[in-house]
């Protein structure tokens, strides 16, 4: 019935999860950055990546997915937390015209809603999705991905022209 | 005497009958505004108090606003069904209060089975509800149709034990002679012997009028009205009127029945033929606690009103009954 | 884009969802030729919380399945964030979770502050502290309040609004507006306190503890209908919870001490002694019964900001024109509904990149769509007014 | 039964009569839609007490309602049940925009999904500006809708028209067609090439993957046949896309 939270002190954590991603995933962009595992990994393994984190590590709550437009590529950052202090952020690059990355929904089943809102906003599709649907807009009358650098709205407001 | 002709029968009837058919509706108008004036008051609120003197005039305004609307009837409605239904609602309201004896010698049909009367004209009120939601032909309505049918037809069983042991008491049926034979003080009242069921007579009268805590069939918050969603206008009027007048006939059934009806509550205070006044007071007294739990409590849920009625009500109903067949032999 | 590419990316990705029917025997359904009722609820409807519409199954009164549908209120909050400068942006996100107002601008300039990297003068960051804890009273309580009212009790949501009445009182004797604050600004508050108020709010916070228990927790707590409409209504375990991501009260109700003003501390709340509430059950009275005593945990956190809150600068040294370098910043609060999160990316413009905001609404909403199957009809409001979310803030 | 083309004294009394009932019994349609739905709200809450003017009880069905209060930003998915609502409202009935976003799109004007006002799709008859407005202000706007209501007359004077703006700014008349489509784009740019669909079709499909059950622009083969055969060549590239998935 409950839920194990992991133990011992911040900086013990941290130095465990960089190691316990290090050792098993070999990766060269992995640092600390205050309470933050920041690690830098190609498209292909972010789910083994997360699925370290839940099974071995046991870092339990995905908070967001964020997707950044790069103009030609789309910068993904899956926020992880293991609620007692620690962060690690999971980045990843999406290059090229096919912007298609594997579904974390079976590692973390919170993912469902925040890549459907993903794939809603900027069109990366999540393969493996069990139900990729838009979530805001309609699914037929609106053939856009809003969120793109290449949708533009009307007004742009910066303080050029401003004392 | 043209009076005189007057106190003939068929004159009689129609006339004190269409009285009552005047009160009724007036009765209606006159407690929406009750209500909301209560609903303030519970509420820290003032309530309407703009439209005429302190608000008095609000059901007028209402009533008018809602003769001059627009009825709509939906498009896939079964037309007459759903425009017969309001008044399959309204006709029990006011039907049952032919039977009531407002004073000594003022009741509109002194009938010899006046509470056999009471169960069968209630339960035409269940078909009226059944006939709203069938005939809209909506989703929401047909469930509120369908929870409303299962919700009355079953609290009519404890509504009609909870009276039987009045029966027993009396050995009448009649109104009338109910009411006489709790004459000369409020300690010959029936509710003494018969609190329990009592009662359960007033949880069931809830039930069967569709207040809260058992308005499953309008469900504001979930069916958004129920069997009554489609409804607009005049029709909507009617359905409004006819609860509130079924709100008032269950007040006064339980006053007659258990309160002394228009019997004095010491003998000092006949006021002849004013005693409909006492009438009047218990009937109103019983509506504000209608009112009051209303505004306070939240409703329940169809498997646990279900539960009420068929797993506490109908046992201590049939309990009492036999306690109070068990104490008439021994006494 | 290779529209129709991807389109085909798509079609080729399988739907896997379990059986929808869980509850109606197929062999009996066949024989009888029984169907399902498909219902449409929302967006207009009185227990929505908003602009939800709920595509349901029923059997009966049983709900088989719950589909919810957003985007009624999808107010493209991202992309105007794209196109206005940081400062600006604040009063966008005052309309994000409109009844977390403040820590919707506490996480926001806890993100760009973090890009920044600029001081805040501690009475700042005390009154900040101070008035998102009145907000999380003024969301609470209103939130128990439509919980009664969905259940039918139609008083305890006006007891409720009197008491947010009253700190809306407060909050336009401090910042000018009664919901709309833009008061949280980057590097600070926008002014400071008006010179009695402290005084007031410290009066008011001792008449509400007061107040709470005969004007809530008896008439709620004492009522036989209450504890039968929500006790054991969407039992959640802990791994559940987890799983779904859920954060703020639906979670705490089910004893995952799980508080982002203790776990990820922020502000000054380090140095506030609070406890994180919980409780064990996980069922929607559960999650009153935590939204309850986070009250009275708020009313102990404003008596310590209102004790400790030095003299000095209400404002750092930001101008007004804020140009963060290139970067990221994060900024993660404890609001109302559960953890709201904050990411803003940097180009070195005036504008940000781009501005994405966690909603705990949105999150904790996807519970809707797990636990609805199997209940009655009417148990929709209790399950909503579990999650209470807010619709500006799942729409965004 | 006679008609009367000007004003006499059976008209100018039920019309008193009749305004005197209306202004005094307005029912609000219970419809919040975003941040100024609790200021409605607060409103009708003890402090404010909307039902003093007999304004207070919140119709949770459109049928019963007199006036819609447009209470938050209209989005263009919202604004076909906007529309709809309206049109199931009884006669007669009246409109209130309450604050910016309701009048003009407020602060997310911009926005690719934002109505740029609820006068685009239905017509308004009082503006309550505010972001939010206060309570007060509501009242303000309810007792001016009062004051419209009382200058009513059933003969011999033109009804003023609540307004509604096209896209190009020019005022026409309430239409009941749904036009919220064409016109409710907002300034977003959009790239070329992209075809729409000229209608809004909402059906519901039985049985199928749960996840098509909440496609608005979904259309039955069948009656898409039916369409294609009115409207000559010219099925819409997203209805194709459809048919792959319910084969899937």
């Amino acid at each position: 019935m409950a839920v194990a939270l992991p133990e011992g002190s911040l900086e013990e954590r941290l130095e465990r999860y960089l190691e316990g991603f290090r050792s098993r995933h070999g990766l060269e962009e992995a640092r600390v950055e205050g309470n933050t595992v920041v690690l830098g990994v190609d498209p292909g393994s972010v789910p083994a990546v997360l699925s370290t984190a839940r099974q071995s590590l046991g870092i339990l709550h995905l908070s967001f997915i964020t997707v950044v437009d790069r103009q030609g590529s789309f910068e993904l950052t899956y926020e992880l937390l293991d609620m007692r202090g620690a962060r690690v952020r999971v980045k990843t690059v999406l290059q090229g015209e096919e912007s298609v990355i594997d579904t974390v929904t079976g590692i973390y089943p919170t993912a469902n809603w925040h890549e459907r809102e993903a794939y809603d906003m900027f069109g990366v599709a999540f393969r493996g999705h069990p139900d990729l649907r838009r979530v805001y807009m309609w699914q037929d009358h609106f053939d856009h991905h809003p969120l793109l650098k290449s949708f533009e709205i009307s007004t742009k407001r910066t303080f050029e022209g401003l004392r | 005497m043209a009076l005189e002709y007057l106190e003939q029968e068929p004159w009689r009837f129609l006339i004190s009958s269409a009285t009552v058919i005047f009160l009724v509706l007036n009765i209606a108008a006159v407690l929406t505004l009750a209500e909301r004036k209560v609903s303030a008051y519970i509420q820290l609120r003032y309530g309407p108090n703009r439209v005429g003197p302190r608000g008095l005039l609000q059901p007028a305004a209402d009533v008018v606003k809602l003769f001059i609307k627009e009825n709509v009837s939906p498009g896939r409605a079964d037309r007459w069904v759903f425009l017969a239904a309001p008044i399959a609602m309204f006709l029990p309201a006011a039907a049952v209060w032919l039977v009531i004896p407002f004073g000594p010698g003022m009741v509109v049909a002194d009938l010899n089975i006046g509470l056999v009367y009471f169960f069968a004209i209630t339960s035409i009120g269940a078909l009226g509800v059944i006939m709203a939601g069938y005939g809209s032909r909506s989703n929401f309505s047909l469930l509120g149709a369908l929870r409303g049918a299962g919700q009355m037809i079953s609290y009519e069983v404890p509504l009609i034990l909870s009276l039987l042991g009045v029966a027993m008491l009396t050995g009448s049926l009649s109104m009338v002679d109910i009411v006489e034979y709790q004459a000369g003080g409020f300690w010959n009242w029936i509710i003494w012997p018969q609190l329990p069921m009592f009662l359960a007579f007033f949880v069931s009268g809830l039930a069967e009028v569709k207040r809260i805590p058992f308005d499953l069939p309008e469900g504001e918050s979930e069916i958004v009205g129920g069997f009554m969603i489609e409804y607009s206008g005049m029709t909507w009027a009617l359905i409004q009127a006819s609860e509130f007048a079924s709100m008032a006939v269950m007040s006064a059934v339980a006053s007659t029945l258990f309160l002394g009806g228009w019997q004095p509550p010491l003998p000092f205070l006949d006021l002849g033929v004013f005693n409909w006044l006492w009438l009047g007071i218990k009937t109103t007294l019983l509506i504000f606690v209608f009112q009051w739990i209303r505004w306070t409590l939240p409703r329940l849920r169809m498997d646990q009103l279900m539960d009420l009625g068929w797993k506490i009500l109908v046992p201590v109903t049939i309990l009492w009954l036999f306690v109070t067949a068990g104490a008439m032999l021994v006494i | 884009m290779l529209r129709e590419e991807r389109r085909a990316a798509e079609e080729a990705i399988t739907l896997i969802r379990p059986a929808t029917s869980r509850l109606v025997d197929p062999d009996i359904r066949d024989e009888f030729g029984l169907e399902t009722l498909d219902m449409n609820m929302g967006p207009q409807h009185p227990a929505m919380h908003g602009l939800l519409r709920l595509i349901l199954e029923l059997d009966g009164e049983t709900i088989v399945r719950c589909d919810p549908v957003m985007g009624y209120l999808h107010r493209c909050q991202e992309k105007i964030a794209e196109n206005r400068t940081y400062p600006a942006v604040i009063p966008l996100t005052d309309r994000l979770d409109y009844f977390a107002n403040m820590h919707n601008e506490h996480g926001y300039c806890l993100a760009v502050e973090d890009l920044l990297g600029v001081e805040i003068p501690p009475r700042a960051e005390y009154i900040r502290v101070l008035m998102c804890e009145l907000m999380r009273i003024a969301s609470h309580l209103p939130s128990i309040g439509f919980l009664l009212l969905e259940l039918g009790a139609f008083t305890p949501i006006l007891y409720a609004f009197r008491e947010r009445e009253r700190i809306q009182n407060f909050f336009e004797a401090v910042t000018g507006a009664r919901m709309m604050f833009h008061y949280i600004r980057i590097g600070g508050v926008k002014a400071d306190l008006p010179p009695d108020i402290p005084e007031k709010i410290w009066e008011y916070v001792e008449g509400l503890e007061k107040r709470i228990k005969p004007d809530f927790i008896d008439l709620i707590e004492g009522n036989e209908i209450f504890i039968e409409r929500t006790r054991g209504i969407s039992r959640l375990t802990q791994e559940e919870a987890i799983e779904l991501g859920l954060t703020g009260p639906p979670l705490r109700c089910t004893g995952v001490a799980f508080d982002v003003r203790r776990d990820y501390p922020y502000s000054v709340y380090p140095e506030l002694d609070f406890e994180v509430v919980t409780d064990t059950a996980g069922d929607v009275e559960a999650s009153y019964r935590v939204r309850i005593k986070e009250v009275y945990e708020s009313i102990k956190i404003i008596r310590q900001c209102l004790e400790k809150m030095p003299e000095g600068e209400v404002m750092g040294d930001v101008g007004r024109r804020v140009r963060p370098p290139e970067g990221e910043g994060f900024g993660r609060v404890e609001g109302p509904r559960g953890e709201f999160a904050v990411h803003v990316v940097s180009d070195g413009s005036d504008t940000p990149y781009r501005v994405h905001y966690r909603d705990p609404s949105f999150v904790n909403m996807q519970l809707l769509q797990e636990k609805m199957p199997g209940h009655y009809l009417p148990d929709i409001m209790p399950i909503m007014g579990l999650v209470d979310p807010v619709s500006g803030g799942w729409d965004k | 039964m006679q008609k009367f083309d000007e004003p006499n004294i059976i008209t100018t009394s039920t019309d008193k009569l009749f305004n005197w009932a209306r202004k005094n019994s307005l029912w609000p349609l219970q419809f919040g839609l975003a941040c100024c739905a609790i200021e409605m709200m607060s409103t009708g809450m003890a402090h404010n007490d909307l039902e003093r003017f007999g304004a207070g009880f919140f119709a949770g069905s459109p049928r019963q309602a007199d006036v819609m209060i447009v209470s938050g930003t209209v989005s263009t998915k919202m604004a076909e049940r906007m529309t709809r609502l309206y049109e199931q409202m009884p006669e007669p009935k009246w409109v209130i925009a309450m604050g910016a976003c309701a009048i003009s799109g407020g602060p997310f004007l911009d926005g690719y999904s934002v109505l740029m006002g609820a006068d685009r799709v239905i017509p308004v008859d009082v503006y309550v500006p505010g972001c939010p407005p206060r309570p007060e202000a509501l009242i303000f706007g309810i007792m001016t809708l009062q004051k419209k209501i009382e200058r009513e007359q059933q003969v011999g004077y033109e009804k003023p028209r609540p307004a509604l703006v096209d896209e190009e700014g020019n005022i026409r008349e309430y239409l009941p067609e749904r036009e919220y489509r064409q016109i409710s784009e907002g300034k977003a740019h959009r790239p070329k090439g992209i075809k729409r669909l000229p209608r809004t079709y909402v059906f519901q499909r039985k049985g199928l993957p749960p996840g098509s059950m909440t496609d608005v622009g979904w259309i039955p083969p069948e009656a898409r046949e039916r369409l294609k055969a009115r409207r000559g060549a010219g099925a819409s590239g997203s209805g194709e896309r459809e048919e792959g998935k319910e084969g899937a």
